[in-house]
């Protein structure tokens, strides 16, 4: 909990430079993909796609946004923790959300890799 | 001008006769222009003398008489009766242990305003004779918004973290460390770092915006704790000098 | 019992308390303050005053000029060494304040802002918006904080001076929180607990100004002085006595009867543009004129006038007085940039209190100091102007704190510590009795009874008879409240015992006040009498006295100090 | 809390009137934080998007295929819905911390709700350029 703690700041940058992100990304990354996708209203062309994510742009693009994301939900989901289960639930929420996080990120990294 | 007979629920907890707080109720005759303390003055003057609570001032200055009514934490000397349908339940700021009846504990608030060390630090005090410091309108400005908070701790009352989290330093002591730190007389910025970035400074808060919610005074701690997360994290990286002085 | 030791005690946290306090700590690297005050400081009535502290900070402005408007505003009953002392310190305080962070507002180039008060000749306060007296307040608290040696005593309840042999050596105090009497032992005691407007029904004061101070200093043996002087604002809101700012005047606000006629153009208090800056007991009694002559306006609270602000717009409203649209939205729910705000006199602010010298000692008891509203020093004399009240609370704050210091460091002995914890003992039976004590007579009863009575009685205009009136009620009062019943007899925040101490308080500042305005037969500055409208310079250019015994009040006069200007004819 | 023990006995501090659910002050915050958990699993099926595009054509087809399941599509709406009142959210109160100083010279006041309306535009503009790049318009 003490480096935790000490890292207050960066992971508080983490998650407000993630939540930017994610308030100019992912509704209409999730209403693209999700939704209109889903429904075969938008051509979600593998070639196009495939390109686009590998590209020299794409990839680390992913991995900023992907990561960025991880981080932003589960350093909010800690509070979300806190504010329900009270000072009990401060340390074990800590460590579930950041682990989460980590798990996360590593996912991220190796599909990545695999790209 | 006729009265109005009211219902009021007010807590009660004399910790020398009762073991746990509880609600009674008192139906008290209002005027049409009355806040909510002028009805609880009236209990104690007439009805029921054990009543306690704070106030003073009654112009939602001297920040005594803040208290939840129907669940909201208020001025109660800014609160009108005739704002209010049914019954009224009056109880003490939530957040705070109760020391009798609407008499909340408020050393640790104040322990926590302190800690922040509010007030003008510098390297070298000018002298009285060579007149006042120059500040600009637009400096001014800039922390004045947090210079009005009368701590009437209503903030701490509304703050979800601080019902989880006791030891969080809170809105009010938060907005007071920032507007020092925003003063252009202010050389104290690095002493402050501890109290308002450590432990229990400004990262407990989970962004509810309760406390700029219910402020009387419209000081917005809210923007004072969630600004000073940004100059603290600018700070932890070097990009802003911990000492920022014009 | 608990003996609690300091250098310096305090009794009060307010603007005067505060300053005293870091004076002290400032004055010697290890004197120890203990500060006992009813309520935490920052709560103090100091956070009430709105329009602004006056200090010399123009070019077109001196020393001179500001001991002149003093002076006038006084009626000459000032002391005008005391004037001296105090406008020559004024600035360098507000100054002081403006280097502890006060946030005054500001002109373009950054220097502070000055206004228009009334009954001052030229811009002189200086004002953080309209709500200088929180500022202040919050400033040297703020500041005061920063001090280890200032240990604080909040909510704690003085109820007597320990005095032995004229000495004053401490103070007896209860914890409001654990019912505790505790004895605080110190080499000397400075007062500080502001005024008692309560004595009133119809002020600006806050609930706390029951006038503690002043009744324990009389009750140790010290004067009250010029008590009859209670200054009425004239711009309170009906009903609640909020204080409209004078600044909403000096800002160019318009004061307008039924008729929608600005009256005290009619009155001749100024010329022109400027008739609504005259002093305060000047314009009250105009608008008293006015309702009876059937020119005021008529609300459920009796006669009203006007207070027009209209024409300022509201970006000047906003930014010069928002405070004032804040509580007139809030308490009467009038915007003021649409609408005019109903406004009648109201008491204010008392010019008498504990008889001090110019460094806040008090005559007749040794290490008895006292500074702010409960001290009359005197540089209000029968009248105080605008915006001298804070100031005076920094001046005289300051110098008591020093002179404290210094009489402390001077080798004052420490007093017969024996002698003095007996006195608090006494006192910590007298309270438990007190919490026990079964009578017929309600407080509240009483207290209404009077507020009335002094309503009556040394309201704006004064005459022989409903004072006469007024005294005998007081006296009356009195002895009803020796029998008074209390239901609560628990020792946790009993704030009926509270209530209870501040009546007796209240009694004792009304009685010194009806006394005093019942023997002067003159009308000067705030005392006004229907039955004497002249001033008369020839028996009553004096201070009046008051002293405790046991049979009843003391009267008693002593000259006022004239060093170089003359009492002339006040007109504005 | 306090260093010293209590000097008479308490009542303990009661919890704020009604949190989390009984007003809607406080209904909000909590929805906001809920955001959190509905946006992982969004970044999760992203994360299996490109998954499935680096394991080629077919897992790619599975993927859509996937996503047309109408409990996938529900979710998917869940997130959307969520993400959308997240950006309303973010952006309102967030525009509070961007004036604050960076700097010792303070600049001229940005008008509030122009910031945070104007962040929600940037948003919105941002998203269709999203769509449009996904949709091979771009």
């Amino acid at each position: 909990m003490k480096l935790i703690h000490r890292l207050e700041p960066l992971l508080w940058m983490i998650f407000g430079a993630g939540g930017y992100q994610l308030a100019l990304l992912l509704p209409g990354l999730v209403l693209g993909v999700g939704l209109l996708g889903g429904l075969g209203f938008l051509p979600l062309e593998y070639e196009r796609l495939h390109a686009l994510a590998s590209s020299a742009v794409g990839k680390p693009f992913l991995a900023g946004f992907l990561i960025g994301l991880f981080w932003h939900c589960c350093h909010h989901l800690r509070h979300l923790i806190l504010d329900l289960g009270g000072e009990r639930a401060a340390a074990p929420g800590a460590y579930f959300s950041y682990a989460l996080a980590i798990v996360a990120t590593a996912a991220t990294v190796q599909v990545l890799v695999v790209l | 001008m006729e009265t109005q007979t009211r219902k009021f629920e007010i807590l009660r907890y004399r910790p020398e006769e009762q073991s746990e707080p509880e609600f009674r109720s008192y139906e008290v005759p209002c005027m049409p222009d009355w806040v909510v303390l002028d009805a609880l003055n009236a209990i104690k003057d007439d009805i029921d003398p054990t009543l306690s609570h704070r106030w003073s001032c009654r112009m939602g200055v001297c920040g005594s008489c803040g208290m939840l009514v129907n669940g909201r934490p208020v001025l109660t000397c800014a609160a009108f009766v005739r704002d209010y349908e049914g019954t009224i339940r009056v109880e003490p700021l939530s957040n705070f242990p109760i020391v009798r009846d609407l008499v909340v504990e408020l050393d640790d608030f104040v322990h926590k305003i302190q800690s922040v060390k509010p007030w003008i630090v510098r390297k070298l005090e000018k002298d009285v004779e060579q007149g006042e410091y120059r500040q600009s309108p637009a400096q001014l400005e800039e922390f004045k918004q947090f210079s009005m908070c009368i701590n009437c701790a209503l903030c701490y009352a509304a703050c979800p973290v601080l019902a989880s989290e006791p030891d969080f330093v809170g809105p009010a002591a938060i907005a007071l460390g920032h507007r020092y730190n925003l003063d252009s007389r202010d050389e104290g910025n690095a002493e402050r770092y501890d109290a308002m970035h450590g432990h229990n400074g400004v990262w407990s808060c989970s962004y509810a915006n309760e406390c700029s919610q219910v402020c009387p005074k419209h000081v917005d701690p809210a923007m004072a704790v969630n600004q000073a997360k940004l100059t603290g994290a600018l700070q932890w990286t070097g990009i802003l000098p911990k000492k920022s002085m014009t | 019992m608990e003996v609690i030791e300091h250098d310096i005690l305090l009794v009060g946290g307010g603007g005067a308390g505060l300053r005293a306090a870091i004076a002290a700590c400032e004055a010697s690297p290890d004197v120890s303050v203990g500060m006992v005050s009813k309520l935490y400081p920052m709560r103090s009535h100091t956070v009430s005053a709105e329009g602004g502290a006056a200090g010399v900070a123009r070019d077109d402005d001196s020393l001179e000029l500001h001991i002149q408007d003093t002076l006038k505003g006084s009626d000459y009953l000032a002391d005008q060494d005391v004037v001296e002392v105090f406008v020559d310190a004024a600035h360098k305080e507000l100054t002081q304040l403006e280097h502890w962070g006060c946030p005054w507002s500001r002109e373009p180039d950054g220097r502070v802002s000055v206004r228009f008060f009334g009954g001052m000749s030229v811009k002189r306060t200086w004002y953080a918006t309209d709500k200088t007296g929180f500022h202040m307040l919050h400033t040297l608290f703020q500041t005061s904080l920063k001090y280890d040696r200032i240990v604080r005593y909040d909510e704690y309840f003085a109820t007597r001076l320990l005095v032995r042999d004229g000495v004053c050596r401490g103070v007896a105090a209860f914890d409001l929180r654990t019912g505790e009497v505790k004895c605080f032992l110190g080499r000397a005691v400075i007062l500080a607990t502001g005024g008692g407007g309560r004595i009133f029904p119809f002020t600006t004061n806050a609930a706390v100004k029951t006038g503690d101070g002043m009744s324990l200093a009389y009750r140790a043996g010290v004067a009250l002085k010029d008590m009859e002087f209670v200054q009425y604002h004239p711009t309170g809101l009906p009903g609640t006595g909020i204080l409209i700012t004078e600044a909403s005047r000096g800002e160019g606000g318009h004061l307008k009867n039924k008729h929608g006629e600005r009256f005290l153009v009619e009155y001749d208090y100024g010329v022109g543009d400027r008739a609504e800056l005259g002093p305060r007991d000047m314009i009250s009694r105009a608008e008293i004129l006015e309702f009876e002559a059937g020119r005021g306006l008529r609300g459920p609270y009796g006669d009203y006038v006007h207070l027009d602000l209209r024409h300022l717009g509201e970006q000047k409203i906003d930014q010069r007085i928002p405070f004032v649209r804040e509580l007139a939205r809030n308490y009467v729910g009038i915007d003021p940039v649409w609408e005019p705000i109903p406004v009648r006199p109201v008491v204010h602010y008392m010019m008498g209190g504990v008889d001090t010298d110019v460094d806040g000692a008090t005559p007749g008891v040794e290490g008895l100091y006292a500074a702010g509203e409960v001290a009359c020093v005197s540089i209000n004399g029968a009248n105080r102007l605008g915006s001298n009240s804070l100031p005076e609370c920094l001046v005289f704050g300051k110098r008591s704190g020093e002179a404290a210091v210094a009489y402390a460091s001077q080798g004052a002995s420490e007093g017969p510590r024996e002698a003095l914890v007996g006195q608090a003992q006494a006192e910590e039976a007298r309270l438990d009795a007190l919490r026990h004590k079964v009578g017929g007579e309600k407080i509240a009863q009483i207290r209404r009874e009077l507020n009335s009575a002094m309503e009556q009685g040394c309201g704006v205009f004064r005459e022989e008879d409903s004072m006469a009136a007024c005294v005998d009620s007081v006296r009356q009062l009195k002895g009803r409240y020796a029998d008074i019943g209390i239901g609560d007899s628990s020792r946790i925040f009993n704030t009926e015992i509270v209530q209870a101490l501040e009546l007796g308080n209240l009694l004792d500042v009304a009685e010194a006040v009806a006394v005093g305005a019942l023997a002067r037969r003159e009308s000067r500055g705030a005392h006004t009498r229907r039955d004497y409208p002249e001033r008369n310079d020839a028996d009553y250019l004096r201070h009046s006295l008051v002293r405790f015994a046991a049979d009843g009040p003391r009267l008693d006069y002593r000259d006022v100090t004239i060093t170089r200007w003359q009492p002339q004819e006040r007109k504005y | 809390m306090s260093e010293n023990a209590s000097p008479t006995p308490v009542a303990p501090a009661r919890p704020p009137s009604g949190f989390p659910l009984a007003h809607a002050r406080y209904r909000n915050y909590v929805l906001f934080a809920l955001t959190s958990v509905f946006m992982f699993v969004g970044g999760v099926g992203l994360l299996l998007g490109v998954r499935a595009l680096g394991q080629g054509p077919e897992a790619w087809a599975q993927y859509l295929d996937a996503l047309g399941h109408p409990a996938v599509l529900a979710l998917s709406l869940a997130v959307f819905g969520f993400s959308v009142y997240f950006t309303l959210r973010w952006m309102w109160i967030g525009r509070k911390i961007m004036v604050g100083r960076v700097g010792p010279v303070p600049g001229p006041p940005i008008p509030m709700a122009g910031l945070g309306l104007g962040g929600i535009a940037l948003c919105f503009a941002t998203g269709i350029g999203v769509l449009l790049l996904l949709g091979g318009v771009l």
